[in-house]
């Protein structure tokens, strides 16, 4: 009872503090110095039409590469804490219509993912929204039967390959333009504004990423499915 | 140079490829992990090296070709580099800690430690806010995943715990970063910072409040902690060690990177809020018996100083040695030394406390052991100790007197539980079962941050203090005997008497009769002691180290020359008398109480020095102090600090223990010699206060002070039935008398304090020393277990008996000088009712006086102690030594009234006349040679004539006495010894209550309660421990009072 | 002064005090005898005593210090008296006032007793150490209305010097301390009860039931040395008294000032002794704590006003 | 007043509720989820400009005025991540749950309390 009182003193409290800050917002009327940079840059110096895919994989790609590491930490991190549950056999048997269906939307799922994260910077999506697609796929083929085994070899090396291309390519950046040109797109030349092969080192970077996300999901889907 | 990203780099691809390596096998897998973790030790050293020796400019690292705030951009400064450098240092160390674990576990093991090192190198160098917050989880992720690295339900449910309270704040963190986004538009910390302007109103700060808090609570502030211990408590050492510093290191550096974004008047919310974590996580630490939970809790405490610390610094912006000193001195030294206590528990595997006793059963673990936990407890010369000093000086200066308060007495709970923790690891009953041998991969980590704290410690002392060597000589010495462990006792003893002698020589000539005078005590009067020990035999490993510290440093106090120096040897006297109380066999509980008593002045004194300007001078602080004023809380401060040592009313239950349990060649030292230094701060307190006399004057009630500890020490030496006991009470009492009389503050008062303190050093040391032989001989403390051994042991016997004489200022002796001088100077002062109760006191010391004599030497011989030789020959050196001293000045008085009247000649206008051996004061007159010359005559005028009339006297047997018509044959019920005083006992009634003893206990056991009542909020649900943290973040909301 | 001359004086002074001293002790006891209805022993029973103790001829010894016990009793007799001037104004009688002040006749006291206290402990006898545990524990107490009073009469007249005080206190009878400080007369003459142990104090010695304390095991010579003593002590202890609150012994005639130490000593052992035979005998801790309350408070009572009114 | 922002504090809000009061582990993950996605909608909400386009400049952009026309794509970018990386955090407490039921068969968050004080 206690408990429960402090609990709505808590949320009361979180709430009043909020407050303020609800009633004044109102969106902004313009962008701001460094959004407005960014679109104009994104134009002008990496000749990339998605904004945010310029923003993401280059202004900041540290982050990226950082989320990238997350996701791979999240990987590793359930391949350690599961690491010793033998994968117990179940018996379900999915539908029919399931079964059959996933066989065949297996190669559309991917082949969507894979188109998304080639025009990462061209279109909405990008690596990411790619990845999981692509995992959705393997998704289904769990989902339809439980007992399927994924070649975790060709997991691991795409996954591993992929990071550590991402990582190479920044670094050719450091090694070809200089101490501050870590993940600098620009060492692929930039291409026309609009084309496929535009934006530089973009459309790379975000294909590795989309690999890297696609396989590691799946490794964690594999993973936790088995439990 | 290395550009630094490439660490960032070099563990991402290896990290990614590390499940491909492992398939080439493991070894492969470490060769390399080690490799990486190796390479950012070697680059973070390299710019360290630049940014402080050689003086680079820090470096910033802009990515993606543009240039920050387009970009996120790394910064590498000197803080950075520092920081960072431990942090990889530490990463490596455990890494190296953990092999036998990364050996075997599953590889994602050893890429999650990877990448959380990596994480920790982007979190510290990145300047912008978000990618800290990718950066932090980066950290938080592999770290929860680490926790697993032990397969049990307890860590499991800690993990569980931490992650809920990780995933809540790091919300509240990327809030934090979008609002302050929408008020600026910029996520560059620097851009940030250049435009607070946009920040300055009530939503703005709402934003900086959310970001700064969430990583507040990260660094586990009291009580939004709890999760944080469960983790420290169930998780393998080598990953707790990992959390407790490099995560927090990291994650505190960020704090201190956003820090600055909060506009100064709120900043001493966070201030209020590490002290208070700081008091209350010790507080509740003194509770603790598990080790880990136990370091945990002082984990937290130390974050939460070193966060009050920073936030105070920033706030303040004082320069950026002091910061560095004050907040980074806490820091490292919580680092180094919680890292490594974490890496022994994870050795030693016991959770209890009192189990640590097998510790002992590996010295060099014991002795890192030692080293760390003396560092984290804030003795020096360990860099926690310079921070207090600086800190204690920054808070008094800017009146923040309830901090500093708070502060000292956690740091004093602190120390309570790591030094309890000590006494059990190196007096607990040793179980059978032995240590396991420990793998060198374990103990090397712990070496090198040992060194890494020793060196440290140097650099401090030699670079940012500028130390004479001298002042490294004590802890020199423990070191030198360490290293000379082989030899035998002996000689280790002759090889201790020459560099006293050395020491002592090389201080010479002192620059005033003053301190000649203490020279004499402490530095002679030592020597002379040492002679005692070398009855021991074998080895006695760890013994002469820490006598010569507690020399070396006694003699340091009188020649310092600035108040830090002088606090600086009394802390290490402190810890060296410690350790060799802790060496007795009993010596366990004594020991603590005796530490804790002292550090408690230690922290009064450290507290009191804040208050005093700094004195740059060639001069020793005892005779510059008179130049200098006082304030008078910093008197009252230091005075209280200085009391405890002299064991003065109600400060004095340390006392007996640590006297009666230290061993019986120590306590010598313990009684005679480092019981006068309380006396020495006094004298140096009062030489200021003469010269600057104020309104309030706190001698006047020290005079009352001493005399109920003259009074009250006499009652209880009475009391008594071991004889050690017996003489530490005494100790009291004869304290009492010289605390009195420096408190006189007139010429005739401080010739008898000096003269007391002379005498009192030399009686007393005769004493212990005799009784030390009567132990060594008898094997018992018990004076009723003994009886009749003047037959055996005559010149213990007379011994005791001149000393005896000499305390009980019987006439000729010189004790009767000491009273004479007392009494006539007390009644010059109009202290008359004082002086009434010095004479009672002086009465009673006849009881137990008569009573150690009688019970020990006269009456029945014990069955037992037929065979009983005389003391060995170097238990009767000293003994002779202060026989002579003793008779000298009791022949001839002149030989020290007339020094002492120079001395304080320097004070005060003299107010007696020295004319031939005749000392006239104001009231009367005193001819020390004629009394003696008198005595003899009349003492051998009857013996002559005795002799005359009845010189063959028949000498009998032991029990040839008439005792109710019958011939006793049992000693033990002839021998009136035990309970002499019943009588009197009974007479005084409430007089003999042990108040003061239960006054302590009853701190004790209330601190015990509160802390066992503040516990309770740590529930061990990581529901409650969220709700926690939700009502902390509004409460510290409403603190902040936007 | 010549040593010889100075010695000469000194036996002369010892001599007349310690027969005076004896004597004192042979008339109280026939007082006592007279007061209880017996005819009592002869004045000089004293005398004849240590004569005959002397004439003993198998002493008995325990060790070094059961011989020097007696030693050092008569030693700390001797000294005390020797540190006393007995008679104002007088050379042969000044003794060696001239080592000392008050203080230092204060402490001598001790002297002798701590060496008989050591020396009967040797003896191994029980009874022995139970009465000195006793007459040290009471010593104690009324040691502290004795001091209070010395430190109101230091405070009066600006000084330790027995002589000086002395000097004060000449010319009227309402010049001495009993009239110019009745209180801490009052607390003095108290304590003389205990020190002189007779009853209601006399439990430190229990001299009828079980003879208790030092002399228990002493015979012969170191008896008689202890019965010279007693002689000796008392005396001294008197003129200590008679200096300090009486007005002390002066006249220009020797012999007259001798018999006026005379009858003011005589006087305030009476006191003593008229006590002792009016009241009975108090237990240990009842006689301790009686000195630690009301002539505590008298002894506090006269300092606080000589200091502040 | 913004409704979106308005409606992911709300989500905060029940979120932090649920973890409050949910005994089940699975059931506190959820919370947690709501929580995140609260933030989200919050960050998202923060980059939105009153009647713009998204940040990508195709045909519907004018070209040379791209900088007046679209909404904010920085909070887009972050939100990104930030989803990422609440899935990762989302993903191992799950995994953590799973272990804890293995090991001590129970999902009520009242058993896990044996570290304390």
């Amino acid at each position: 009872m206690i408990n429960r009182i402090f609990i709505l003193l808590a949320l009361l409290g979180l709430i009043l503090m909020f407050l303020p800050f609800l009633k004044d917002f109102d969106f902004h009327d313009q962008l701001g110095d460094l959004s407005s940079q960014y679109v104009e840059g994104s134009i002008n110096d990496l000749n990339s039409q998605n904004v945010v895919t310029s923003v993401v994989v280059t202004y900041r790609g540290l982050d990226t590469l950082g989320e990238v590491t997350v996701l791979f930490l999240a990987t590793a991190g359930i391949g350690f804490l599961l690491r010793t549950k033998k994968r117990s056999k179940k018996s379900r048997k999915s539908s029919e219509l399931l079964q059959t269906a996933s066989q065949f939307l297996l190669v559309l799922i991917i082949l969507t993912g894979i188109y998304i994260f080639l025009h990462g910077h061209l279109t909405p999506g990008g690596g990411f929204q790619g990845g999981v697609l692509i995992a959705t796929a393997f998704l289904l083929l769990i989902l339809a039967d439980a007992n399927v085994e994924f070649n975790h070899k060709v997991l691991h090396l795409v996954e591993s390959f992929s990071g550590t291309f991402y990582v190479l390519i920044g670094f050719l950046g450091l090694l070809l333009l200089g101490m501050n040109s870590f993940l600098d797109p620009t060492i692929i030349p930039l291409g026309s504004f609009g084309k496929l092969l535009s934006a530089g080192a973009i459309p790379v970077i975000y294909s590795l990423v989309g690999l890297k996300v696609g396989s590691e999901l799946t490794t964690i889907l594999d993973k936790m499915g088995g439990e | 140079m290395v550009n630094p990203i490439y660490i960032l780099i070099l563990s991402l691809v290896i990290g990614f490829l590390l499940t491909i390596i492992d398939k080439a096998g493991r070894k492969l897998s470490l060769f390399f992990l080690y490799g990486v973790l190796s390479f950012n030790v070697a680059v973070m050293f390299i710019w360290f090296y630049q940014f402080a020796f050689v003086g680079r400019a820090s470096l910033m690292i802009h990515t993606a070709g543009f240039i920050a705030p387009i970009s996120i951009n790394l910064k590498l400064g000197l803080l950075e580099a520092f920081v960072l450098l431990l942090a990889n240092l530490a990463g490596l160390m455990s890494a190296m800690f953990l092999f036998k674990k990364l050996k075997e576990t599953h590889i994602s093991g050893l890429i999650l430690y990877l990448v959380l090192i990596m994480g920790v190198n982007g979190l510290v160098m990145t300047r912008d806010l978000f990618n800290m917050f990718v950066f932090i989880e980066i950290l938080s992720i592999s770290t929860y995943a680490l926790i697993s690295i032990d397969e049990n339900k307890r860590s499991f449910s800690a993990g569980f715990k931490y992650m809920i309270a990780g995933g809540i704040t790091s919300t509240f963190f990327l809030l934090g970063i979008i609002f302050i986004y929408y008020f600026t538009g910029n996520l560059n910390l620097d851009t940030v910072l250049g435009n607070s302007s946009m920040l300055a109103m009530k939503t703005g700060v709402f934003s900086i409040f959310l970001l700064i808090v969430s990583i507040f609570i990260e660094l586990k502030p009291f009580p939004a902690n709890g999760w944080a211990l469960d983790v420290y408590q169930a998780v393998n050492s080598g990953i707790t060690s990992v959390i407790a510093v490099v995560n927090s290191a990291a994650i505190l550096f960020v704090f201190y990177k956003i820090l600055p974004l909060l506009p100064d008047q709120y900043l001493m919310v966070f201030v209020g809020a590490g002290i208070v974590t700081f008091l209350f996580s010790n507080l509740i630490g003194i509770k603790q018996t598990d080790p880990k939970r136990l370091l945990g809790y002082s984990s937290i405490a130390q974050m939460g100083l070193v966060v009050a610390a920073i936030s105070y610094t920033t706030k303040l912006n004082i320069s950026q040695d002091l910061v560095f000193i004050m907040a980074g001195g806490i820091f490292i030294n919580h680092f180094l030394a919680k890292a490594g206590l974490f890496w022994i528990t994870g050795i030693i595997k016991r959770s209890e406390i009192k189990d640590w006793g097998i510790l002992r059963n590996n010295t060099p673990l014991l002795l890192l052991f030692g080293v760390l936990l003396f560092a984290l407890a804030g003795l020096p010369p360990f860099p926690g100790f310079w921070a207090k000093w600086e800190m204690a000086k920054i808070f008094v200066s800017n009146n923040l007197y309830v901090g500093l308060a708070a502060v000292l007495i956690g740091s004093l709970f602190e120390a309570f539980y790591l030094f309890r923790w000590f006494g059990y690891a190196i007096k607990n009953e040793r179980k059978e079962e032995s240590l396991k041998p420990v793998d060198f991969s374990q103990l090397f980590p712990v070496a090198v941050f040992v060194l890494i704290t020793l060196l440290t410690s140097v650099w401090i002392m030699i670079r940012v203090y500028a130390f004479d060597l001298i002042n490294f000589l004590p802890v020199a010495a423990v070191f030198g005997m360490y290293l000379l462990n082989f030899l035998k006792a002996k000689l280790k003893a002759v090889l201790a008497i020459i560099v006293v002698i050395l020491y002592g020589y090389s201080i010479y000539p002192l620059e005033t009769a003053l301190q000649s005078l203490f020279g004499i005590i402490f530095v002679i009067g030592s020597g002379i002691m040492i002679i005692t020990t070398m009855n021991r035999k074998g080895k006695i490993s760890g013994f002469y180290g820490f006598l010569l510290m507690m020399i070396l440093s006694m003699g340091n106090l009188i020649i310092a020359k600035s108040f830090l120096s002088f606090f600086l040897n009394w802390e290490f006297m402190t810890i060296a008398a410690y350790l060799l109380i802790l060496r007795g066999k009993k010596g366990q509980v004594p020991a603590l109480t005796f530490i804790t008593f002292s550090l408690a002045g230690a922290y009064l004194m450290l507290a009191g020095f804040g208050f005093m300007p700094n004195v740059l001078s060639s001069n020793a602080i005892i005779n510059t102090i008179g130049s200098i004023e006082i304030p008078l809380a910093a008197m009252i401060l230091l005075l209280l600090g200085f009391l405890i040592k002299s064991a003065s009313f109600g400060l004095h239950i340390w006392i007996p223990g640590a006297y009666a349990e230290a061993e019986d060649d120590v306590t010598p030292f313990f009684a005679s010699i480092f019981s006068k230094t309380g006396i020495f701060g006094l004298l140096l307190v009062a030489i200021s206060f003469i010269k600057h006399s104020s309104e309030f004057n706190p001698f006047y009630w020290l005079g009352w002070l001493g005399a109920i500890s003259a009074i009250v020490g006499a009652f209880l030496a009475t009391f008594q039935e071991d004889v050690k006991k017996l003489m530490a009470y005494s100790s009291m009492s004869q304290l009492g008398y010289i605390i009195a009389s420096v408190s006189l503050l007139s010429h005739l008062g401080w010739i008898s304090a000096l003269y007391l303190t002379l005498n009192h050093f030399m009686f007393k040391a005769m004493i212990f020393v005799a009784i030390a032989g009567v132990i060594h001989r008898t094997g018992t403390r018990q004076m009723y277990k003994m009886g009749g051994l003047i037959k055996k042991m005559p010149i213990s016997y007379i011994t005791v008996l001149i000393g005896i004489i000499a305390v009980s200022g019987v006439p000729p002796l010189s004790g009767f000088g000491s009273k004479w001088l007392l009494y006539s100077s007390m009644l010059e002062k109009g202290w008359y009712l004082q002086a009434g109760v010095f004479f009672f006191a002086s009465g009673v010391s006849f009881l137990y006086l008569y009573r150690m004599i009688h019970t020990i030497f006269l009456g029945q011989l014990k069955y037992e102690h037929q065979n009983v030789k005389e003391a060995p020959i170097y238990f009767l050196i000293p003994q002779v030594i202060f026989i002579m001293g003793i008779m000298a000045i009791s022949m001839f008085p002149n030989l020290i009234i007339k020094p002492l009247n120079s001395i304080v000649g320097n004070y005060f206008a003299s107010t007696i006349m020295i004319d031939g051996y005749n000392v006239t004061s104001s009231l009367g007159h005193w001819n020390g040679n004629m009394v003696m010359m008198v005595t003899m005559g009349v003492f051998i005028v009857p013996l002559v004539f005795l002799i005359l009339f009845n010189g063959r006297t028949q000498k009998v047997k032991q029990f040839n006495i008439v005792f109710a018509a019958e011939r006793p044959e049992s000693p033990q019920t002839t021998h009136f010894a035990h309970n002499m005083f019943s009588h009197y006992y009974k007479a005084l009634g409430g007089l003999t209550k042990p108040r003061i003893q239960n006054f302590w206990n009853s701190v004790s056991e209330w601190s015990n309660a509160i802390a066992g009542l503040f516990r309770q909020i740590y529930t061990g649900n990581g529901q409650t421990y969220l709700l926690h943290i939700l009502l902390y973040i509004v409460v510290l909301y409403i603190f902040l009072g936007v | 002064m010549s040593i010889t001359t100075k010695a000469l004086y000194v036996i002369i002074s010892v001599i007349v005090a310690t027969i005076y001293g004896l004597a004192l002790n042979g008339v109280v006891r026939k007082i006592y005898a007279r007061v209880h209805g017996r005819f009592g022993p002869p004045v000089w029973q004293p005398f004849i005593d240590i004569i005959k103790t002397h004439g003993n001829n198998v002493a008995i010894s325990h060790g070094i210090m059961y011989y020097l016990g007696p030693v050092f009793r008569l030693a700390g007799g001797l000294g005390t008296y020797l540190f006393i001037p007995v008679i104002f104004g007088s050379v042969v009688f000044s003794n060696f006032s001239l080592a000392g002040d008050l203080l230092l006749v204060m402490y001598f006291i001790f002297f002798g007793q701590l060496g008989m206290a050591l020396g009967a402990g040797e003896g191994g006898h029980p009874y022995s150490p139970i009465g000195i545990a006793r007459g040290l524990a009471q010593m104690t107490t009324f040691e502290v209305p004795f001091a209070l009073s010395v430190i109101a009469l230091a405070i009066q007249y600006n000084t330790l010097n027995i002589t000086t005080i002395v000097a004060a206190q000449q010319g009227s009878i309402l010049n001495w301390t009993l009239f110019t400080n009745p209180l801490a007369v009052v607390a003095a003459m108290i304590s003389l009860l205990g020190m002189n142990m007779h009853s209601p104090f006399s439990i430190v010695l229990a001299p009828q039931e079980i003879p208790i304390g030092p002399p228990i095991e002493m015979n012969s010579s170191f008896l008689a040395t202890l019965q010279t003593n007693r002689g000796l002590f008392g005396a001294a202890k008197l003129v200590l008294f008679m200096n300090l609150y009486f007005g002390g012994a002066a006249h220009a005639n020797i012999f007259v000032a001798l018999l006026i130490m005379i009858l003011k000593t005589f006087i305030i052992y009476m006191f003593s002794v008229f006590v002792g035979a009016a009241y009975p005998r108090f237990r240990p801790e009842q006689s301790m704590r009686f000195f630690l309350k009301w002539p505590t408070l008298i002894g506090i009572a006269s300092i606080l006003f000589v200091a502040y009114f | 007043m913004i409704f979106s922002l308005i409606l992911g504090f709300i989500l905060l809000i029940i979120g932090l509720y649920g973890m409050l009061t949910q005994k089940n582990l699975i059931k506190i993950v959820i919370g947690f989820s709501i929580v995140d996605t609260g933030t989200h909608i919050i960050i998202v909400s923060i980059g939105y400009l009153r009647g713009k386009t998204a940040p990508i400049i195709d045909n519907a952009v004018d070209l040379a005025n791209a900088a007046k026309q679209v909404v904010d794509p920085i909070p887009s970018a972050l939100v990104l991540t930030a989803i990422v990386i609440g899935l990762a955090v989302t993903a191992l407490m799950l995994s953590f749950i799973i272990k804890l039921y293995h090991k001590n068969r129970s999902l009520s968050i009242s058993d896990y309390q044996e570290l304390k004080w």
